[in-house]
């Protein structure tokens, strides 16, 4: 279990219940609150509403230490601890890092770099690409990869599949499945509809999958000594990364998922003084990317990329408008009509995943005609994840969201590629490796089932 | 604005209220932002969480309770120190002067007060000549000094938090006291 | 018409007469006539008590009152509500009256006064057919420079609809100050003897010169409100006023645009000031003459309704002081022309035998009766004096008949503008009188109201300007400026604003203008152009008025730190 | 303590409210305001009727109660100065002889009074500006 | 059941009289003679006046006050048909103030008593029927336009006595269409 509500602390104030999307979290109002596992989608929401924190007056002066250890956090933690919590992987990490014999990888993910500033006092939605690569190789990773890079390769994938699906009349529509929670509720409620998903793995695993096979080639590495992380906005990532058929490489694709907030942990436990820091530039190959690719991060993004590759797939030309601001937005459930050459392309947008249950009742009733759905669980995307910083009043998180979501868009803006299949490091691992989108050895490593078991 | 004679208050509404402490959170957020670095979010926390009221809860619910700003203040009456004094309508605690003596927590009828550690510049204060860590008489100073007024009413869900403007309010029930005389006639 | 009369009145045409703020016991006849089923119509620009209970509100504009009067007689002459009977055995004049009428139509009115023209339709109906109906009107139209045609204009009212000579009807000024009639009844007037016989009616002089041994002045003397004038700008010596015997009055408080009335009391060669206690005419006076105070002397008040009453000392004088009218006695002793008198009651004695309307209303009857309403023409007891005038029509004129004087409508003289885009006019505060010496030297009633005083303002205004209730406020006209506190309030409308003025430091007469009603000489007290200015620095304004006010008493010689909060 | 009841009118607007007043003759000091009946109160007062009163006290909460006659000695703006009745009163009537020698009668304005000092004096004084100075120059603030 | 004073906004002319009444009573006749700055100036009635109505507020001497619930230093009590506040138990904590629905109370100061640090101190103040005033309550005495009454509980129970019986009454007549109907009978 990733997700957890400690029974000594919880007040059963049920605030957690209310953003829970999949009502897994039950008790009396006023008892200690219990989350039903086989309903959780692990997606952290009631860790961040949570402010059942544990206090001086009410668990006494000890209280702190003994929780602290309990949950395996670095002592250095000081914060404030709650009631629900997520569980902390740092030790695999530590221990990996600190193994000579272990060559490690890091990735992290588009959201994170617009908001680990903030757990160190920068304001809501500094971007810190720079910074974030000079920490993660102080930590001592020997690289530093971008989970962008796979969001381009991701888009490749995705996008094939649903040019291929539209053309030769396959299930449609498409949803993404780069929401590892998002995934799971379907295969827990909507098992029927598993066609429906696209079978590209989210980019986390795509990188991962890449990291240990032709990443491995490039470094001259085997992949049984190649330990590989990722720093997620969320929660549930680790419960993608422990999934069995994550394991396409011949090893385990990715080998421990942690959030923001736990990096932010490693770096204080490191002493490493954030606001010190240079900026550093990512690894290469696998530190390049697009807007595309940043993009991911916010609600709307992989639509906004995934159109902006498809058009020039399907048309051959480059597409006018860069910025896709018709999928752009927060509602929870959007549409838009793209015309893509002769083709009308209809795409729908769910952020908060309990606005997708109409979605996919209209999909199973089959009075839903769109082409491709962009699903996410969390609020406004990852950006808004479970393991993002969590903030002390909720009466901000609207405008952490806002300054988190601008930031990934001003740093759409200012990249030099802004389109997946323009990054260069992706054409030339089609070139040298894959061959091209969905080509078979793609397939083998970049795609995947669902409900196996 | 009419000159204000009367301090506010902040009071809790048991029917509305959840128990979530989101108050609680809010009011050590803002008053630790300046002195203890405190930022936006938890991980900029370095200090034990010290909220200035204390959700209290009882068999058939909760609420927050604090500070009355009582116009005859105990509290201030007893303080030996000096460290208790009415500032802009508000009784107020000097944190530095307080030497926690425990009068004014006793002298509080409502509990509003009670003895917490001091921190300063993001690390607990020691006490001159120990180890042990500096408390103070931790109360309700209606986020004097802070922009956009009582966090806890702010961070409150479900409003269960609501700033008395008793001045205010009284004209305004007097008014709706002297409507009820208009209807009610004199058949 | 008599107070008492009031409550039986079938029907109430209160005109710019705010009773609960003026005369809180006159106020109290209108409450009580409201209970008997009395038909109340109110024309005010405020919501003011009787309005709030009023079945019709005109809440005219400031300024368009004779708009409204001349309306209101259009309908009750188109609408056949007349009483052409009463016209034609009892007026004259009717004919060009209507001329001027005509063109009055309620539409046209509505435009000036902001009143639908179907309301004053109702209005002047239930006027005319609600008998007997009275008229009262305060300084809501006294105190425009189109102020007698107004008293005239409601006068017709009365006329056409024949409510008047009989109880409960007719027309009533409900005067403002304790004695303003009695000072009228006595000729403290420019054109008039006591008893309103007329300095330039050639057998009244004869009379008084013989009465008095000397020959009299047969010119019209000059109004109080031309004295600034007189002294400021009159070329000619002679005409000009070098001396000012100031007597009972605080013109550097309550005439209109006191900056200059300063000016005019500081040029002035000689100003003598007698009163009771210091006041800021005081300040600028050569010579002070302290003089018993109302409860230290003995004398006769006329009051609303023509009632004589006495007075009574009721505590002996302290300090080295004399009445009123000893200390002018000797004046005029010490200049040649001996008054003698050893009591009011001899003062009293020959001045009634000089009027014949007060020739009855001995000392004796008066401590009898209570109060005599004059005329009282005869000293038998049996002669009680007269409750309502011109009983069964017959009006005090050579031929017994009222006359009707139309007269067209003007706006006042100084209109919003830019620059100045809001009205003010001034009002009462019931708990205080006049300039405030009296009631401000009450303890009680100073707590309930003090410095600087309130300015009444829409709460819309309120908001347009960003001021709260209590905050201190500048009010700026073209001639001035005072700080006051804004008072946001439902009863006025957006665009004008209300200030009392016996304040010093919210004097709103640092504001009005001096502009007169070319007959009565009153000044526009009810209208001129100002505008309410938000004070960022509140603090400094509440020190600020704290520090003046603490100025202005030190001035009139109370210490330092002494007396009143402010 | 000798008490005394006196009743009189009311100083403050026109409606002429009767007011019963009991005082302590030997100490000179009111004691209690009620309202009388009289012919347009009928036994009410209101709030200036009932605490009207009190400066007769001379609590000294706005301006100071006049006991004494003052002459500027140095002409405008020097300070006033107390005197005798006798100096005043020869003082005012030497001035205004002098004023009305030089300019005339029309040179010199009067004031009645609207407020305490009653009908007697408004009668002497303007018997005194049209007898004694000459004028009809006599004036009240009816319509302030 | 406790008495009240009640205003009636027919007859009210809101003048203040009864402020006054009220203070002179509360603070004695000798307030004509003291210093002008040495008692305090509080009406225990508020003058309410809106575009409609102008009236006196008062207490209603609930008979289930919230004020003395809310009370948490027990100084307000019942006593000879009226609710009443012990000022020097009262420490101005307002939560009386909160709890009345007319906005009846206020906080006023104390003449010359200072709270520890010099501020004022306030303690709550309400209607309290002026009581061991002969002629009983001073603005229903002073009140030029009689608009304030004191209400008895007998003068209640009559008063509803007398609507129920006139109910009776129209019902009766209208049913048996018939107009007699004899007010005589069992109470």
């Amino acid at each position: 279990m990733i997700v957890a509500i400690d029974q000594n602390l919880c007040t059963g104030c049920r605030e957690c219940a209310q953003v829970c999307p999949v009502c897994a979290i039950e008790g009396e109002q006023g008892k200690p609150q219990v989350i039903q596992t086989e309903r959780c989608v692990m997606c952290g929401q009631c860790i961040q509403k949570c402010k059942s924190y544990v206090s001086l007056l009410d668990h006494g002066n000890d209280a702190y230490d003994r929780i602290r250890k309990e949950r395996n956090l670095p002592d250095s933690v000081q914060e404030p601890l709650f009631a629900a919590y997520s569980v902390c992987s740092l030790d695999k990490v530590r221990t990996a890092l600190k193994d000579g014999c272990t060559f490690t990888v890091v990735q992290c993910a588009p959201a994170v770099r617009v908001a680990i500033g903030e757990e160190f006092g920068e304001e809501l939605g500094t971007l810190t690409p720079g910074k974030l690569a000079a920490a993660l190789r102080k930590l001592g990773f020997d690289r530093v990869y971008d989970t962008n890079f796979p969001a381009d390769v991701t888009i490749m994938e995705e996008g094939t599949e649903l040019i291929d699906r539209v053309n030769k009349g396959g299930v449609l529509p498409m949803f993404t499945s780069c929401c590892p929670a998002w995934v799971k509720f379907l295969e827990n409620n909507y098992p029927e509809l598993k066609d429906h998903l696209s079978s590209a793995k989210s980019p986390q695993q795509i990188g991962g999958a890449i990291f240990k096979t032709y990443g491995a080639e490039l470094d001259q590495r085997k992949a049984s000594e190649i330990y590989s992380v990722s720093v997620m906005p969320c929660t549930c990532k680790a419960y993608e990364c422990d999934r069995p058929e994550m394991k396409d490489s011949g090893y385990r694709d990715v080998d421990a998922a942690i959030t923001t907030r736990e990096l932010a942990w490693l770096i204080k436990e490191a002493q490493i003084d954030w606001n010190a820091l240079r900026e550093e530039e990512f690894d290469q190959p696998f530190g390049m990317y697009t807007g595309a690719g940043a993009i991911f991060g916010v609600t709307g993004g992989v639509m906004e990329a995934a159109i902006r590759t498809g058009y020039e797939l399907v048309t051959g030309e480059s597409i006018p408008q860069v910025d896709v601001t018709s999928v752009r937005g927060t509602e929870g459930f959007r549409t838009a009509l793209i015309e893509v050459g002769d083709l009308k392309l209809k795409v729908g947008i769910v952020t908060g995943l309990k606005h997708v249950i109409p979605v996919l009742e209209a999909v199973r009733a089959g009075t839903l005609d769109l082409h491709f759905i962009e699903v996410m669980t969390c609020p406004q995307g990852c950006v808004s994840g479970g393991g993002q910083p969590k903030l002390l009043m909720d009466t901000f998180s609207e405008e952490a969201y806002r300054a988190r979501r601008e930031a990934i868009f001003d740093h759409d803006r200012e990249l030099t590629y802004r389109k997946s299949h323009e990054n260069p490091a992706v054409k030339k691992l089609y070139e040298e490796f894959l061959e091209a989108p969905n080509s078979h050895l793609a397939h083998h490593l970049l795609h995947t089932t669902y409900c196996n078991d | 604005m009419m000159k204000k004679e009367l301090g506010s208050f902040v009071i809790g509404d048991g029917r509305r209220c959840t128990g979530c402490k989101a108050c609680e959170l809010a009011c050590f957020m803002v008053h630790n932002q300046k002195s203890n670095h405190v930022g936006m979010t938890v991980g900029t926390v370095g200090v034990p969480v010290v909220p200035r009221l204390y959700l209290t809860r009882f068999e058939q619910g909760c609420m927050p309770i604090q500070c009355k700003h009582c116009e005859d203040a105990p509290c201030l009456n007893v303080c030996s120190k000096g460290a208790i004094s009415r500032i802009e309508h508000q009784v107020v605690v000097d944190e530095q002067l307080c030497i926690g003596c425990k009068d004014c927590m006793q002298a509080c009828p409502f509990g509003a007060i009670t003895l917490l550690p001091y921190a300063k510049d993001g690390c607990l204060v020691p006490q001159s000549g120990s180890s042990e860590t500096k408390v103070f008489a931790a109360k309700c100073d209606l986020c004097k000094d802070i922009p956009q007024g009582p966090a806890c009413v702010n961070a409150c869900p479900h409003q269960a938090l609501r700033l008395v403007d008793p001045e205010a309010e009284r004209e305004e029930k007097n008014i709706k006291a002297a409507n009820a005389l208009f209807y009610m006639k004199n058949w | 018409m008599g107070i008492p009369e009031i409550e039986d009145a079938k029907c109430l045409l209160c005109f710019g007469y705010n009773g609960a703020d003026s005369h809180p016991i006159v106020a109290r006849r209108i409450v009580r006539g409201r209970q008997k089923g009395m038909k109340i119509i109110c024309a005010d620009p405020r919501v003011t008590e009787t309005a709030r209970i009023s079945d019709i509100h005109l809440q005219l504009k400031g300024g368009s009152n004779l708009a409204l009067v001349n309306a209101m007689a259009n309908v009750i002459w188109k609408e056949g509500l007349a009483d052409e009977k009463f016209i034609q055995e009892h007026t004259k004049g009717f004919d060009e009256f209507l001329k001027v009428i005509e063109n009055y139509t309620p539409e046209y009115a509505a435009e000036i006064s902001q009143v639908p023209a179907e309301t004053i339709r109702q209005a002047a109906r239930m006027y005319a057919t609600n008998k007997p109906a009275m008229i009262l009107y305060g300084m809501g139209v006294c105190q425009f420079s189109q102020a007698v045609d107004v008293v005239k204009g409601l006068a017709n009212l009365a006329l056409m609809t024949g409510n008047f000579g009989g109880p409960s009807m007719g027309i009533g000024p409900v005067r403002g100050q304790n004695n303003v009639q009695g000072a009228c009844d006595m000729g403290a007037l420019p054109n008039s003897y006591p008893g309103y016989q007329s300095v330039t009616d050639p057998a009244s002089r004869e009379k008084f010169e013989k009465a008095w041994g000397v020959p009299l002045p047969d010119k019209v003397g000059c109004p109080i409100t031309h004295v600034p004038y007189r002294i400021l700008q009159e070329k000619e010596e002679r005409k000009r006023i070098h001396a000012y015997y100031i007597f009972g009055e605080d013109p550097a408080q309550s005439d209109p645009d006191l900056a200059e009335v300063r000016e005019a009391l500081d040029k002035c060669d000689f100003v003598i000031m007698q009163d009771i206690y210091m006041n800021k005419t005081g300040l600028h006076a050569d010579v002070i003459l302290p003089a018993t105070a109302w409860g230290e002397n003995e004398g006769v008040y006329t009051c609303a309704d023509r009632g004589f009453q006495r007075v009574r000392k009721v505590v002996e004088p302290e300090g080295d002081l004399k009445p009123d009218w000893q200390i002018i006695a000797e004046i005029s002793t010490a200049m040649g022309y001996p008054m003698n008198y050893k009591n009011t009651e001899e003062i009293w004695n020959e001045l009634i035998d000089l009027c014949p309307s007060f020739t009855g209303a001995t000392y004796e009857k008066i401590e009898k009766y209570g109060s005599v309403q004059w005329p009282c023409r005869d000293k038998s007891m049996e002669d009680k004096g007269t409750p309502y005038l011109h009983k069964d029509g017959i009006f005090a004129t050579k031929d017994h008949k009222a006359l009707f004087y139309g007269t067209d409508w003007h706006p006042p003289l100084e209109m919003e503008n830019e620059e100045y885009p809001m009205s003010l006019s001034t009002v009462r505060e019931v708990g205080h009188y006049s300039v405030r010496t009296m009631t401000g030297n009450c303890r009680t009633l100073r707590n309930l109201e003090d410095e600087p005083g309130w300015v009444q303002i829409s709460p819309q205004d309120c908001q347009k300007l960003k001021i709260q209730k209590g905050e201190l406020v500048k009010v700026l006209s073209k001639r001035g400026y005072c700080i006051s506190r804004c008072l946001p309030t439902e009863r006025v409308k957006p665009g004008a604003v209300y200030m009392t003025y016996q304040w010093w430091i919210g004097s709103c007469n640092e504001l009005t203008i001096a502009h007169l009603d070319p007959i009565s000489n009153t000044p526009e007290y009810k209208y001129c152009a100002c505008r309410v200015e938000k004070i960022q620095d509140q603090e400094w304004a509440e020190r600020h008025v704290k520090e003046m006010y603490n100025d202005i008493r030190t001035q009139m010689g109370i210490q330092p730190g002494k007396g009143a909060r402010s | 303590m000798a008490l005394k009841q006196v009743q009189t009118t009311c100083p403050y607007c026109g409606a002429g409210c009767q007011i019963m007043f009991t005082v302590d003759a030997d100490a000179n000091k009111i004691v209690e305001a009620v309202p009388a009946d009289g012919r347009t109160n009928e036994g009410t007062l209101c709030l200036k009727g009932h605490y009207g009163w009190d400066y007769l006290n001379d609590p000294q909460i706005l301006t100071k109660r006049l006991r004494k006659p003052m002459i500027r000695k140095g002409g405008k703006k020097s300070p006033l100065v107390e005197v005798s009745w006798d100096e005043a009163i020869s003082y005012v009537a030497e001035k205004l002889t002098e004023i009305k020698g030089k300019y005339g009668p029309d040179s010199i304005m009067g004031t009645g009074s609207a407020r305490g000092a009653g009908n007697e004096a408004n009668y002497l004084m303007q018997k005194f500006m049209r007898a004694c100075i000459g004028t009809n120059n006599v004036d009240h603030c009816a319509r302030i | 059941m406790n008495y009240f004073v009640k205003g009636n906004p027919d007859l009210c002319i809101g003048c203040r009289t009864c402020m006054i009444g009220c203070v002179v009573v509360h603070e004695g006749k000798h307030i004509f003679e003291i210093d002008p700055d040495s008692y305090t100036f509080h009406p225990k009635l508020h003058m309410v006046k809106t575009a409609r109505l102008s009236v006196p507020v008062q207490c209603k001497h609930c008979e289930n006050p919230a004020c003395m619930a809310a009370c948490g230093v027990n100084a307000i009590y019942q006593e000879d048909h009226r609710v009443l506040i012990h000022t020097e138990t009262c420490i101005g904590c307002k939560a009386c103030m909160d709890a009345c629905p007319f906005g009846a109370i206020d906080m006023v100061t104390v003449a010359g008593v200072r709270q520890k640090d010099g501020s004022e101190k306030k303690v709550a103040n309400k209607c309290d029927l002026c009581q061991g005033v002969a002629g009983g309550p001073a603005c229903v005495r002073v009140c030029p336009t009689q608009a304030l009454t004191l209400v008895t509980e007998e003068e209640l129970e009559d008063l509803a006595k007398r609507k129920r019986m006139e109910s009776a009454r129209s019902t009766f007549c209208e049913v048996y269409h018939c107009d007699e109907f004899s007010y005589g009978g069992r109470e």
